[in-house]
């Protein structure tokens, strides 16, 4: 847990020499899997996420008749860290998965109705497999990124005879909104946002906020072992609003 | 899951007759299970989940062993006959992480410093699934926790608020939950108002969240009263 | 394996001075789980153990074509003792609910013939879940009373396009037999009934005895790691037949 | 599994041929698999197990060895070509349970105080199953543990019994097995008559009942001449 | 590793006066599993492999939707040998599999498209199942031949409602070609061909040739942890050719 | 996985534009995963893998630790949206033996005994699937073990080569590998010329077999040369 990055932090100061409240820089590739329908790699600093987005055929849930399903998978592979660990998702992939999952799904930022071919029998389903290359902090954030850009980057692929055709297109997926989820993080009094791998080590309570275009909140999910109060739920809460304007401006070209 | 496109309020009151800020009938009980160290029954109307405790005790295999704590851990399961289509055995996505937030939601109340190289582990099962169920089982770890003996600054205690026909709403049915504009899992320690657990789904407004937050501080107290008086119960004995 | 009430076992005495082939006090509570199509909680002195059924559909198995199917399912959840543990079911869990099935499946109490919609193509499937809460010994006897209260709580839900309708009923699930299982467990030259979980740690050997209201036996269990003699057999089934009667009364109201 | 409506005894003769108390024709070999410390493969007609036996030997990991004896663990498994509709490979619910009972069948004959912290490994693979599979296994893994060395008080000799057209016969089929009104697993140490595994399925009166276990008890006996025939045979080379 | 069968293989020498490139003696039974379509246990010298063939019913792969399907299972039963463990097939078991898959698939042996039985819709499946019965070396040549011989055996069921009647056939299996594979073996400079288990230990490299009547070459695979040189290789393709001349003469009646 | 019945070679070029024994565009880059201690990521054409080597670092649990040297594991996987119709995440079959060989092509060139009880760990995505991926594997995997500073005896080069329209090809895209005659995975350690993996499936003549052998050996040797230029790259920073 000692180390130089997060002692400095504790003192209210960032190795890299950023402000508590900034986020490294961003690069995002959108296009880079020719396999998959949308793709999109981010790269947060040094940690890099690559989401990939394949479209399928299936039945689909029986209370919701008429939407296409969306289905968010993340693979903390263990290319990524060396704590990382072949087999299944354990509990932080999971979780990670969820929120994204949450985030998309709750913002209506994909018209899943839109999906549908068949009521009943047919629809789309959209898979968004997130692949974490390089863990260096705020995993969340970076995955949430990385999905948003794949969707934007998705193409509806043509479907003949109840099959996909591949490498054929009708359309791009409509992306309705631009939700972004920023998790801040409280250490000591402060609150600090985009922490790398080093930092995380003295953080321990965040605050997962999924904010939509028009300011609505669409997620939420509060982390780590320790408690907030209901001023630091508050704070947080304006601080994720603040910033994901801020962010949402990577998406508009 | 049930859709409806009904109204869920009705001339200000719920589709099951209640306000908008009352909880369901709210049942609880403790020391349930004779081979637990501590246990505890909590039912809100047709949500019911019944928990187990057991410990502290000493943890195998010896590497997962903290020499200077004891841990928590927590397994939310849901029986098969809890839910409309039986539910197949084994824990999913969603127990995972439900498991997760559990135990983040209970870490900070217990302190377990005294017991190093231990566990204390929670056992939840969701009995009858009607809406909410993870914060009933907070519920009922908690005063598990307490009859257990594992000392705790504080209870936890959890209710949901959500927001159904334009107004929020607290302790959401089933109904409710699958027709909701928003829904919020929220625990907190009421003593210094901690808030330990806090997941959001839906839609809100920044002014609608607070309001939300601030409705649930205030259900949450209601309920550390029913916590407290099922306590004394058991102690009376 | 040391213990007072084992001790005493020995010597023929019972630490809640019930006699031998005595039975704890036992309460049976129908209809308690309201997303269930039938449930008992049933508590055998301090075992406590819940069954529930739920009714789903499915496509028979090839060669009982016009079958309904019966899947009894057991869990020793954690909950319900130090000595359980979360995962799958083990070779215990296995046998109680193979144990279970074969009691109700043998007796034929539920007649699967009346649970086909479709030959071939549509059945009913009757999902019996034994569920453990505290575990204070006999756990078979106890699952199996649990099991056959919650069948005769069931009821069957109607049907509608293919699809059940939950919450609507069409008719009480026909349970032709009250089968009753009961374990006569060995200690040294005595016999015992319903042991409690300290009393079950000095006894070698067990017989599970199915016996239906015309007494015919519909399944048989040894179970324990020492042997028996014919005449243990025939002695320990005559004690199974007489007790059934006793416990058959439960249900006759 | 194939049913049939026709009659399974005809002019006292069952559909192969045999009388009511006959055993379809027995095949006892010992030996079988080189690696093994001791093997056997059984045939009762159309029925074919095979045996190995590893042990007595050290025990890992650790912390399931026994400081004050031996333990003994049993595999049963179907070969996958066993059966008429392809069985998928791994262990089942039925597999397990059979797996338990054997392990209890054969314990009692076992005695391995002398063999602390290590295990006896009892593998049995069923290779054609056409009904009475958990007993020629029980067969052939008894005859295999003796060929192993493993010290034992007697031999486990088992067989199934069953009631088909109202009549109680020995050695059921897969046909008679699927078409029975009850069958029975049986196992014994012939010496002293103790048994050690019965399981039966079906409805039978008392009465029957007890005939069945004398009819089961009778035919034991005659298996258990093969079983020793088969091991001086072993012993000869 | 010491033991005096490879002490004696590194001298050039085989504890049973085989010739290096000499095969022990082998003895094939077919039908011998009557639930089976399709059955042969083959012993080479004492290493025992079982192979049975079922024949079932499925929906072909989509880019094939007019060719039957090939499954080919391996299983190391923990009954062949102290060191196999029980549970889901480990590396070796899954590569001796798809090694010997591939040499049935590439030679062609089987014409899969005969197995369809409709378009899209219905084929026919050929599952072989290996069974290591006993573990004395040279795994991977003794699983080909029983599965060459297990298909040769093999009769396809009828066919009656879109459903098996076992235990009727049609007519064989049509078995096309004869492919051999033959694993050649190098210690230091020497090569050598059906190892026994104990002289496997010496053996730091090997390769499997499978080579089908008209001498085709259909697979190829190195094993093993030492490197070949370009020589080796051409040279034990050359032995292999040879040898599985000599081996296809087995089926020849 | 698309069939085609066109013809594949077209006027002595293949449908992409390359001459039978054109490479596909070829890219590799080192150091691309600042948390691992070696890394690369290497592209043929639409073929991309991503490799980072862990170690040698002790291995757990200690019953798998050699104590004369350290030992190498391999763990190959493709990523789910890799391929045209997604692939469920978790190790198939196919995956589990070219994790096994890959490591065996990657043995012989380690030596590892100065790290006894130690494990180098490399794992190798697969991100872009379009044909011989198993053999870009094994070259991004042998410049991330060197980039790792894992001893070396010499660098460990692998390509594809197959026969399509009756002609030898080198590196076979997706639609040459499903529509092609034989297809070969080679790898070879270069200076000695030593083979360290070969897999070959199809059907060639041994005359056909043995020049296709020493294509892929001149195959090697190009990409030799791009190996030790993308590690002299990385050595300039």
């Amino acid at each position: 847990m000692e180390n130089y990055a997060s002692n400095l932090l504790l003192s209210g100061k960032r190795i890299d020499n950023r402000k508590l409240d900034e986020f490294r820089e961003i690069e995002i590739k959108q296009g880079i899997i020719d396999k998959a329908e949308g793709s999109a790699m981010v790269k947060l600093g040094k940690t890099k996420i690559l989401a990939g987005v394949k479209i399928g055929l299936g039945t689909p849930f029986p209370d919701t008749p008429n939407e296409g399903m969306l289905i968010v998978n993340a693979e903390f592979t263990p290319l990524a860290s060396p704590d990382f660990e072949s087999g299944p998702p354990g509990e932080d992939a999971t979780e990670l998965a969820r929120v994204v999952d949450r985030g998309i799904r709750e913002s209506k930022c994909i018209d899943l109705k839109k999906l549908c071919k068949t009521p009943r029998e047919m629809v789309l389903c959209v898979f968004v497999d997130i692949h974490i290359i390089n863990h260096d902090g705020n995993l969340i954030d970076c995955a949430f990124l990385a999905s948003l850009a794949a969707l934007m980057d998705t193409k509806i692929p043509k479907i003949k005879d109840d099959r996909i055709v591949r490498g054929k297109f009708e359309k791009d997926l409509p992306v309705l909104y631009k939700p972004i989820e920023v998790t801040v993080c409280k250490v000591d009094d402060k609150f600090v946002l985009d922490p790398m791998f080093k930092e995380e080590a003295v953080i321990e309570s965040k605050l997962t906020v999924c904010v939509r275009d028009d300011e609505k909140i669409c997620a939420l999910q509060k982390q780590g072992s320790k408690e907030l109060t209901m001023d630091d739920i508050k704070k947080m809460i304006e601080i994720a609003i603040d910033k994901s304007k801020e962010l949402r401006k990577l998406f508009e070209r | 899951m049930v859709k409806t496109n009904e109204k869920l309020i009705v001339k200000g009151k719920r589709l099951d007759g209640r306000a908008i800020e009352d909880l369901r009938p709210v049942k609880m009980d403790v020391d349930v299970i004779e081979r637990a160290d501590g246990s505890a029954q909590v039912a809100f109307g047709n949500t019911e989940t019944i928990v187990s405790v057991y410990g502290p005790r000493k943890l195998y295999p010896r590497f997962l062993q903290k020499s200077d704590t004891g841990i928590l851990r927590c397994r939310y399961n849901m029986a098969p006959f809890s839910v409309e289509d039986r539910k197949r055995p084994g824990p999913g996505r969603r127990s995972i992480e439900i498991s997760k937030v559990t135990r983040l939601a209970l870490e900070p109340a217990t302190f377990l410093t005294d017991f190093p190289k231990t566990v204390v582990d929670v056992f939840i099962e969701v009995l009858r699934g009607d809406g909410s169920t993870r914060v009933a089982g907070v519920n009922a770890a908690s005063i598990a926790l307490a009859t257990a003996g594992v000392p705790m600054r504080d209870l936890v205690v959890a209710c949901s608020v959500g927001k159904i026909d334009g107004k929020l709403v607290v302790d959401l049915n089933g109904l409710e939950d699958n027709n909701s504009e928003a829904d919020i899992a929220f625990a907190i320690m009421p003593s210094k108002e901690k808030v330990t657990l806090l997941q959001m789904d839906g839609r809100l407004t920044k002014e609608e969240l607070f309001e939300s937050l601030d409705l649930a501080k205030k259900t949450c107290k209601k309920i550390y009263e029913m916590q407290k008086s099922a306590l004394k119960e058991s102690f009376k004995d």
